[in-house]
């Protein structure tokens, strides 16, 4: 082959995948438009940044799954573990709120992060050392946490001290110029996410170990230490978003969280990222939540469905968003 | 003729049969205003969880101008917030069932007495086993209704010499109780009576038993006056005699009253707590609404 | 301990350089079954060692112990004097010893610059600098002559030049032993001529080259010494000038050998059995007709990258493709479908073996019979004693040393897979047979067997389409030949002008058909 | 070589391997041992019987569920559907009865076999034509099987008319020579499955489609099928399971068979399928489902963990019970 031909060869192939990476946010784009012709109040500046701030929490989870399941791996326990992170905050803060006033919020931040990550390496460890499938470790885990919840709320609910409240509300419903402090927070991790798995050491090889483990470890890397570490990454994620989530409902219960796995994972997926690992994007993951939280806000805008069926329109439409972005995207 | 008013309905999606009955009554309210009132809009909202009805408040009122909103609280503390942003609008709020950690925030209270559920059963059993014997619990999802229930039920036996075997978590699920009161029938070889504190659940538990043919097993009761459970009583059944009224259409009267203040009616404030009587085989047709689902 | 030792045969040199590496008695065993015992070998600096033996006999065995791929169960390493035992591959490099594998191990979904630097990569700060990493692996790509660009997916491009990255990632680092376990398997001429121009440079700057190959003519070109592996024993070592082709087939194989390739049959003319008009393959990124006949091979030949697998998996259906018409056995088809094809009495025998031929974790049975399904068994209900018997008969026809024939197709050696692979395509009887490289991973012993084979095909009224990137197998094996370029048959040869340089002055010159594929 | 030597090569290597296949059942035996331990009722005939009754939903399913796992699919839909095709059961039922008395019975079985297997063949439709990850096709059509039974019970409960019940009452509570009869249908399900699986030409296609699709694409295998056809048993497995399920509660609710599916898939790969596709254990499963409900029914009897802990110690059980036999059988 002619030094010519090789300098005209691919150039195009990276066009393509990126026009295939584009899908997420072209279904986004379609379903932002169907909502607005649904319902004219659906474009109301209000209402988009209601939902935009919402999606903070699926969108921040999101962005450690996608580490997670980029490794190859699936963590079903995200949101009872969130529950726990919410639940030992609370704890922590009401118990140190008399002696230290509002300085009981970032203590207890902090606590929460220690405590996301450590819940995030124990799943880890289990799963790289004890080689067993990361789904059933993390259904296992699942069951702990809500169990530990469900006990320290003795079955009932745990609130933030009163006198802490109106410290901590800002932070979900305050903004900066302009922007809500959720957001904000969103952007941040996901750029850190997208910094350190497109731009680091660590994220190349969390790649690589989700593509092909054998071949990771051939090349040195250490496949089970990259796996633990994204689960790691994933508690933390998951304690940012309790952070972000206590000032919204001020509350632990034993439901707080539930099925919030089944979403996170929905976004990753219709993000772009591979459940077989290998493949990872964490601005996909961001606009996938986004996508899930307009159509549940869509469904409460509209008056069309009966009540009992709105679980079916949802199903049904992130389908033939698949569906169609798949069929547009193919050729 | 008149100015449009919108009422918001915001009520717990229809994951069990209690909360399938406050969907239907409030669909079936939701009709009735709207036939019996033009220029009243109804919008009922369903959610799944907390933090889905936090934000299905959110939309109803960034997107709405509402009038008046009626909401059934998923629980207490984690609403308060997000009903209190929507007051602060100007809305009339009515809550019910649960109330809100702020009483103030709301204009019309219709209240379900969860405790009084638990005691009033309690009570009953008390009186009927003479002070003594020994029972099993079967408890629903962990949540404020059923720790209320619970703690209303225990309240009243710890007084008596009525033991307590066991308590489990079966989740206000048909087959979660049967399983449940399998391994319970199977653990204890004798219980007097057991309390399934929802109806749902004493469908299951019923099936375990009459399986087992185990007739220690004097009295079966659960609670919320599930239609098939008033037939039950209807009919004088021996295990179940007595049920606890938890009626899902509460919310459909929470509806009609706060309907009235646009109605021209007179306003409607204040607080109106639904008793708990127990109804009896004398009592339970008052309580049976034959095309209800629940 | 830095003095030179003596060969094992009296007819190696008595003094030579130092030894790296000294391979001391090594033994492996996987289970109850031995594959390699007490192999004793020294390899030195500034020298291209080559090792040569059946398919089987053990040679990816030991240079997977001497890398640290994997433990040998028994005997010791040295370098340069020292007891050395690695715990895994990385600790190999580190000490100046890589493999480059005899399968494509590479990761997929990662660029061609990040599967080389994996596990090293260049970062500034946190950064990794991936400016710096893609020049690198730009400069390195074209020492060995690889055409790709370093931000290439390695799952979107074509065997060949991935064979090429795994030696680039080799050459990466400065190393003290280089293990290149059949690296030209995958090659065609060009490369091949490239690579061993690599391998002498590397000999010159004083590495150690530990070479394996079953294209005995390379071996001659390029060894200084031979080391002869047959059965899981070590025969010995010779100084390469005093060896030929001849005598190391002989070493190999224990026994002489007959005629490489059969006498051709002559050009056919019968009416084809399969004709081809006008196929698109990839929405005419590839384009080509062309019949074969009952009685005839016919040859494809091309550079690396010339389309020739893509047409062919096109005509399979395997891709997507249109043809104006496709009559296979007097049945039409437009739109190529695999199943129709298959039941048309065509099959495609696949270059990737190990990606679409072969499933690695399943026994021989399983594997064997996956494509016949149907014909081993007429009703719903598996034979299984007819499977293990065509297992048994086809081990035995087929030459497929195993130990064991509870295997999974995964640990036999790759030349081995690459006859089960044969076998499981011919137990489908097929009137057709479109093979990609037949004889990619084969010894040479066993090399003239699957010609003999193609050939009895033919004489019983089948008809073979061949492609080849070994021009000698090409050329020897062909009745007619077409040459393909840039997705576009330009020439066909018949009878003597069917010579290597026919096929390379076609394959390569831009001639009058220039519209090259991509340019536009 | 010759062919006296192969006549000599070693065929039955496969010892060790059937040894690893144990591992399920060795942990059945080792939860079972801790259940006579701890309690002892639990080995009370009845007390059994009930358990190995019980387990025969999850293991009728998860039979289905092996297959669609062993392709490389995964069902989610599977706990919805099943409620879905119970309602419309007792609706068909119902309405027959008026005119054909007990006769309703089997028509109304065979009109759930139907629909299951309809719902499994869009299932896999959609999955194979439309290319879609199995997880989010049936995280969708889970919120629509799931809406569906809610509409049709109007979100209360859908009973089976009084005068069909004691005629089928005796599927679930009846027994043949003292096996209940709920046991000898999950036996028979099992023995077709593993007889599908490993005795036919579909079974081999089964397992080279999840072991490596490309391979199976090359060599002719209609991949897109077999995949579809996965899902089809599945659904009919999900309809033999529901068919028991009626008789034994009567009703269809808006939460019959909530969470199933992580029920079945944990029974699946606690059987020794692996979720990556290839390998299939029928038995496993059947073993898998005894090994839940056991736990659970051990969890009951003890009366040594706080109500709450109850889904923690279960998920602990799991977990401890995966890494006993990895590291029993690993070396
Ligand atoms: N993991 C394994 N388990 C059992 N046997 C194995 C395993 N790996 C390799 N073998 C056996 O070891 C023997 C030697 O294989 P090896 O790959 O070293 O041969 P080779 O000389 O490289 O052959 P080829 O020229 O075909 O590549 C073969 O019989 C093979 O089946
Ligand atoms: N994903 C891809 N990206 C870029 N080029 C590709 C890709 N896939 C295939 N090609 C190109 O397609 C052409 C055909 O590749 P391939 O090497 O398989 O052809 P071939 O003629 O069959 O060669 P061989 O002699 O190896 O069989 C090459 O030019 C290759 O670079
Ligand atoms: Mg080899
Ligand atoms: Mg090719």
């Amino acid at each position: 082959m002619s030094s010519a031909e090789i300098a005209s060869l691919p150039e195009s192939e990276g066009f393509r995948i990126r026009w295939a990476d584009m899908a997420p946010f072209i279904a986004l784009a379609l379903i932002v438009l169907l909502g607005a012709l649904i319902n004219s109040n659906f474009m109301a500046a209000n209402n988009l940044m209601n939902v935009i701030t919402r999606s903070a929490f699926i969108a921040i989870i999101g962005v450690g799954a996608t580490f997670v399941i980029a490794t190859g791996g699936l963590d079903l326990s995200i949101g009872s573990m969130m529950a726990f992170v919410v639940g030992i905050m609370i704890m922590a803060m009401n118990s140190l709120a008399p002696q230290i006033g509002v300085w009981a919020i970032p203590v207890g931040a902090l606590v929460a992060l220690v405590v996301g990550s450590l819940c995030g390496l124990m799943n880890g460890l289990i799963i790289t050392v004890g080689r067993i499938e990361p789904f059933i470790v993390t259904l296992g885990t699942m069951g702990i946490f809500r169990a530990f919840i469900t006990y320290m709320t003795d079955g009932g609910s745990l609130s933030i001290d009163r006198s802490l409240r109106s410290a901590y509300r800002p932070l979900y419903f305050g903004d900066f110029l302009g922007v809500p402090y959720p957001v904000i927070i969103t952007v941040v991790v996901a750029l850190i996410g997208a910094f350190v798995l497109y731009r680091t050491k660590y994220g190349r090889r969390v790649t690589a170990v989700g593509s092909n483990s054998d071949v990771a470890r051939f090349s040195g890397v250490h496949v089970g230490r990259v796996r633990t570490m994204a689960f790691v990454i994933q508690g933390f994620c998951v304690a940012v978003a309790a952070i972000c989530y206590v000032p919204r409902l001020g509350a632990a219960t034993p439901t707080t969280g539930q099925l919030w796995e089944l979403q996170v994972i929905t976004a990753v997926v219709i993000g772009g990222t591979l459940l077989r690992g290998g493949k990872a994007h964490i601005w996909g993951t961001v606009a996938g939540a986004l996508i899930l939280e307009v159509i549940a806000n869509v469904m409460v805008l509209s008056d069309m469905v009966s009540e009992y069926l709105v679980a079916a329109v949802q199903g049904a439409i992130i389908i033939i968003a698949m569906l169609a972005h798949r069929f547009t995207s193919a050729r | 003729q008149d100015t449009e008013f919108t009422i918001a309905v915001s009520i717990p999606a229809a994951t069990h049969g209690w909360t399938g009955g406050v969907v239907y009554h409030a669909q079936e309210a939701e009709r009735q205003i709207e036939e019996a009132y033009p220029n009243i809009d109804v919008i009922v909202s369903t959610a799944s969880s907390a933090t889905a009805q936090v934000s299905s408040l959110e939309d109803l009122s960034a997107t709405n101008e509402l009038d008046a909103l009626v909401i059934l609280p998923f629980t207490s503390e984690e609403l308060t917030g997000p009903v209190e942003q929507v007051a602060s609008n100007g809305t009339f709020i009515t809550v019910v069932d649960r109330g809100l950690a702020d009483p103030s925030i709301q204009d019309l209270y219709v209240a379900g007495d969860n405790i009084a559920v638990g005691a009033n059963t309690a009570e009953w059993l008390v009186d009927k086993l003479g002070g003594e014997g020994e029972i099993v619990v079967l408890r629903g999802i962990p949540t404020v209704i059923d720790d209320e229930r619970i703690q209303g039920f225990t309240e009243v036996i710890d007084k008596s010499d009525i033991k307590i075997l066991d308590i489990q978590y079966a989740n206000w699920n048909q087959d979660e109780a049967f399983t449940l009161m399998q391994d319970y029938l199977g653990k204890y070889p004798n219980i007097d009576a057991v309390w399934a504190n929802d109806d749902d659940m004493l469908l299951g538990v019923l099936e375990a038993v009459d399986m087992a043919g185990r007739d220690d097993v004097k009295y079966a009761l659960g609670g919320n006056g599930m239609k098939q459970v008033i037939e039950m009583v209807m009919a004088g059944d021996e295990r179940t005699p007595i049920s606890t009224p938890y009626a899902p259409s509460m919310i459909a009267s929470a509806m009609f009253m706060t309907a009235a203040q646009f109605a021209g009616q007179a306003p409607m404030r204040g607080s109106f707590k639904l008793d708990a009587p127990l109804i009896t085989p004398e009592n339970a047709d008052q309580f049976y609404f034959p095309d209800s689902p629940f | 301990m830095n003095q030179p030792r003596p060969d094992t045969l009296q007819d190696a040199p008595a003094v030579s350089e130092p030894a790296v590496l000294r391979a001391d008695g090594l033994s492996k065993a996987y289970g109850p079954i031995t594959v390699l015992s007490g192999v004793t070998l020294d390899i030195r600096a500034g020298e291209v060692h080559a090792i040569i033996g059946e398919n089987g006999a053990g040679k990816s065995t030991l240079m997977k112990m001497l890398s640290g791929h994997t433990p040998p169960t028994e005997g010791s390493l040295e370098m340069s004097g020292q007891t050395v035992a690695f715990a895994d591959a990385v600790q190999a490099e580190d000490a100046g010893i890589v493999l480059v594998h005899q399968e494509i191990l590479l990761a997929a979904d990662l660029t061609v610059a990040q599967n080389l630097f994996l596990g090293r990569e260049l970062s500034r700060g946190l950064r990794v600098d991936d400016r710096a990493m893609n020049r690198r692996t730009a400069e390195v790509l074209e020492r060995v002559g690889c055409v790709a660009r370093p931000t290439t997916r390695v799952g979107d491009m074509p065997l060949a030049q991935r064979q090429l990255v795994q030696i680039a990632r080799a050459l990466l680092d400065d190393r003290k032993v280089v293990i290149l376990d059949e690296p030209t398997a995958m090659l065609a001429n060009d490369e091949v001529d490239a690579l061993l121009g690599i391998v002498r440079n590397l000999r010159d700057q004083g590495v150690a080259v530990l070479y394996i190959s079953h294209r005995l003519e390379e071996v001659e070109a390029l060894a200084d010494r031979v080391t002869v592996l047959r059965d899981g024993e070590m025969i010995g070592t010779w100084r390469a000038r005093e060896m030929d082709q001849r005598r190391m087939a002989e070493l190999m194989v224990g026994r002489e050998l007959s005629m490489l390739y059969p006498p051709k049959r002559g050009p056919a003319t019968t009416d084809p059995i399969l004709a081809v008009e006008d196929l698109s393959v990839d929405h005419g990124k590839f384009v080509g007709s062309f019949t074969a006949r009952p009685g005839e091979v016919l040859g494809l030949g091309g550079m690396i990258g010339a389309g020739r697998t893509e047409l062919i998996e096109g005509l399979m259906g395997l891709r997507p493709a249109q043809a104006r018409a496709i009559t296979v056995n007097g049945k039409s088809i437009t739109k190529p479908d695999v199943q129709k094809m298959m039941s048309a009495g065509l099959v495609y025998l696949t270059e990737d073996r190990k990606g679409k031929g072969l499933l690695l974790n399943e026994g021989l049975g399983p594997n064997l019979t996956l494509q016949a399904l149907g014909k081993v068994n007429p009703g719903v209900r598996l034979d299984r004693r007819k499977e293990v018997r065509s297992v048994k008969s086809t081990v035995q026809e087929y030459d497929i040393r195993v130990r064991s024939l509870s295997i999974e197709a995964g640990q036999l050696s790759g030349g081995n897979q690459q006859k089960l692979l044969l076998a499981k395509v011919m137990l489908a009887d097929p009137s057709v047979v479109i093979i990609d490289e037949p004889t990619r991973g084969i010894d040479i012993g066993n090399k003239s067997q699957i010609y003999h084979f193609i050939d009895d095909l033919v004489r019983a009224g089948k008809a073979c389409v061949v492609i080849s990137s070994e021009l000698p197998e090409l050329v020897g094996l062909s009745d007619r030949v077409l040459v393909m370029r840039g997705g576009r048959f330009v020439v066909e040869l018949t009878g003597e002008d069917i010579t290597e340089q026919n096929v390379v002055y076609a394959a390569a010159s831009s001639g009058n058909d220039t519209e090259g594929r991509k340019t536009a």
